[in-house]
């Protein structure tokens, strides 16, 4: 894009040359969360510089390529060619956040596993929804462990490799413990009255529980 | 620690000993021992690789005097440093003792010396860290999010730090327990999402949303307060999720509902 | 761009021409916010395109536009080129100030990485606020490594393709001043003489990892 360089040197006049303008209008109308007016354009660039002409310029440049501009409306926008709409249908695969509900319980289950189902209510204090459950399933991050030998015989929950692959971890024990979430800021500093000890005891107790769970499976 | 140590203090020039108290008046500015001895090492206008380790130390002694002497509170870690300087100038000052076997002064002293570049170093790579063009501030990327009324296919993600929040969370719920305020007047989003997931499947055509309301809470102006505002939340999450459309006809018009076709 | 579309009969393979496959990488890069890997690219477009000389094309075509082709860690994304920032005042998003403290934690976080909290703590020889590494970690520009294999098994942090993108770099070994930092000794973990005893293992395989980390894409 040599060429675009070529009448660089500044005239007397403030306009910036053509081929400056035409970058700008590029640079705008892709950063630009709505499409913009020639006057908004106009009201952005340096005195002097014509948008429409640079607009049509840019307008002519990306024919025939994968992003076009297109009017809309009252205003200009960038987007991308029609013919390619096949391309970007995977770019609709929706990255959503798990809802509360969710990670409290694969936060239980990784940490308690194998845990049941009634032991995550009762730490959660709320029942938990079949649909939360499934979700988990269905994202294979957790998976039926063995059954509890106690009356009922209740499946239990274990999270799976995958999971431990999407939040980078060797193994379930590399889950940071009580003690690293207050140092991270995340439990807080204060300690209130009881916290100390008993939260301790369970960090103790789970790891204990989670070095059986790992060495069955071993 | 003996007075005569400190005469390097009392013979500060004025301009000297105002730029010393200056510092001293700035303590809470200083993020740390090893930051004000960073500063102090200024005043030597070397580099940090040929510092004299004495000089800085007794200069970093002198402060922690003034200090005291102005009744000025200084944290642990100051004094900590401070007694480790003395044994350092100790160190550097007397001759060698043959049968040490631990680290000499010099080895102590070039450590330091290290320290301070490291710091130093590391101070003006974050600086020039910032100084570098920013996304948001110096580039841009695409402003527009593109059409996505095609299909669609939800991806579910959380993070480590999300799961360890929520962890946390669980596990300091029965200690919060006692700020948290009952209030039967309140509707919570997840509640109403809960009653909408049963009901919407039924719901075919245009529905105002207050008819989702649980059964009664529109009688009573707080419940209904609370619930209109829940149940709207949860209206726009299922939204969201591509279950159901929702429409406003004009301003403080009904808002209505369907399940999405 | 007429000649874009003369070799456009379709050949008796499958992959469509190259100038074909240049609009499709366009299309795609331009869709996404996110940076783009090549593989992503491949995965979308037909069979037997070649996403990186497409790519490569791409990238020379957008030279000195108001709009370029980066590289940013393992993908590709399009930004608006630095100099026209001041176009772009309206969007700029209000960019919370990092605090000294935080802006230090980050950049040892970057060159040391993958370092620990008591690593920061030695460099800057004052104790890292909770609130510091939860702020960073929130902001997405860094986030947990693997454990460090020494006692206690300290969880290190180490940045993100985010930070990297946020700061138009295109691997960390890209970092201001690293070869200078590195060449002065100034990125070594020397412990404190008389102590070498207890630190050296981790100094070992911290190396180990800083290298793998900044050499990855070599």
């Amino acid at each position: 894009m040599a060429e675009s360089y070529d009448d660089k040197e500044q005239s007397l006049f403030d306009a910036p040359p053509f081929a400056e303008q035409e970058r700008m209008v590029e640079a705008v109308l892709f950063a630009a969360t709505e499409p913009v007016s020639v006057a908004g354009l106009n009201a952005r660039m340096p005195h002097g510089c014509n948008a429409k002409t640079a607009l049509e310029m840019l307008v002519k440049r990306y024919e025939g390529r994968g992003v076009r501009v297109v009017r809309v409306g009252d205003g200009y926008a960038m987007r991308t060619a029609p013919d390619l709409g096949h391309l970007m249908q995977r770019e609709t695969t929706e990255m959503r956040k798990l809802s509360r509900a969710a990670i409290e319980t694969l936060a239980i289950i990784a940490y308690h596993q194998p845990t049941t189902r009634a032991e995550i209510e009762e730490i959660r204090g709320v029942s938990v929804s079949r649909g939360t459950i499934d979700q988990l399933l269905e994202m294979e991050w957790i998976r039926f462990g063995r059954r509890r030998m106690t009356p009922g015989r209740p499946v239990t929950y274990v999270v799976t490799p995958q999971f431990l692959d999407h939040f980078g971890l060797e193994s379930a024990r590399d889950l940071p413990g009580l003690r690293e979430l207050r140092a991270a800021g995340l439990l807080d500093a204060r300690p209130l009255p009881g916290l100390e000890g008993s939260s301790d005891g369970a960090e103790v107790e789970n790891d204990a529980e989670q070095d059986d769970l790992f060495e069955d499976d071993a | 620690m003996s007075d005569d140590q400190f005469d390097f203090s009392e013979s500060l020039s004025v301009q000297e000993r105002l730029k010393a108290e200056a510092l001293i008046v700035d303590v809470e500015g200083f993020e740390g021992p090893l930051d004000l001895l960073l500063n102090l090492s200024r005043t030597q206008k070397v580099d940090l690789r040929t510092i004299s380790v004495l000089h800085l130390a007794q200069q970093y002694l002198a402060f922690v005097q003034r200090a005291k002497a102005l009744r000025i509170e200084l944290a642990a870690d100051y004094l900590v440093m401070a007694a480790w300087l003395a044994f350092l100038k100790s160190r550097l000052l007397l001759p060698p003792d043959p049968t040490d076997e631990g680290p000499s002064g010099e080895e102590l002293a070039a450590h330091l010396a290290f320290q301070l570049e490291r710091l130093a170093a590391m101070r003006d790579v974050a600086a020039r860290l910032m100084a570098r063009d920013q996304l948001g501030r110096d580039f841009f990327a695409r402003g527009a999010p593109e059409d996505v009324a095609r299909v669609r296919r939800v991806t579910y993600s959380a993070t480590l730090l999300d799961l360890m929040q929520g962890y946390a969370r669980v596990r300091t719920k029965d200690e919060f327990r006692p700020f948290v305020l009952d209030r039967e007047a309140i509707l919570s989003m997840e509640q109403a999402l809960e009653r909408m997931r049963g009901l919407i499947g039924y719901a075919g055509d245009w529905t105002d949303i207050q008819s989702y309301l649980p059964e009664g809470w529109e009688l009573d102006p707080k419940r209904r307060r609370s619930a209109t505002a829940a149940t709207f939340a949860a209206s726009l999450e299922l939204v969201k999720a591509g279950k159901i459309e929702i429409r406003q006809g004009d301003t403080f018009a009904p808002i209505q509902i369907r399940r999405k076709p």
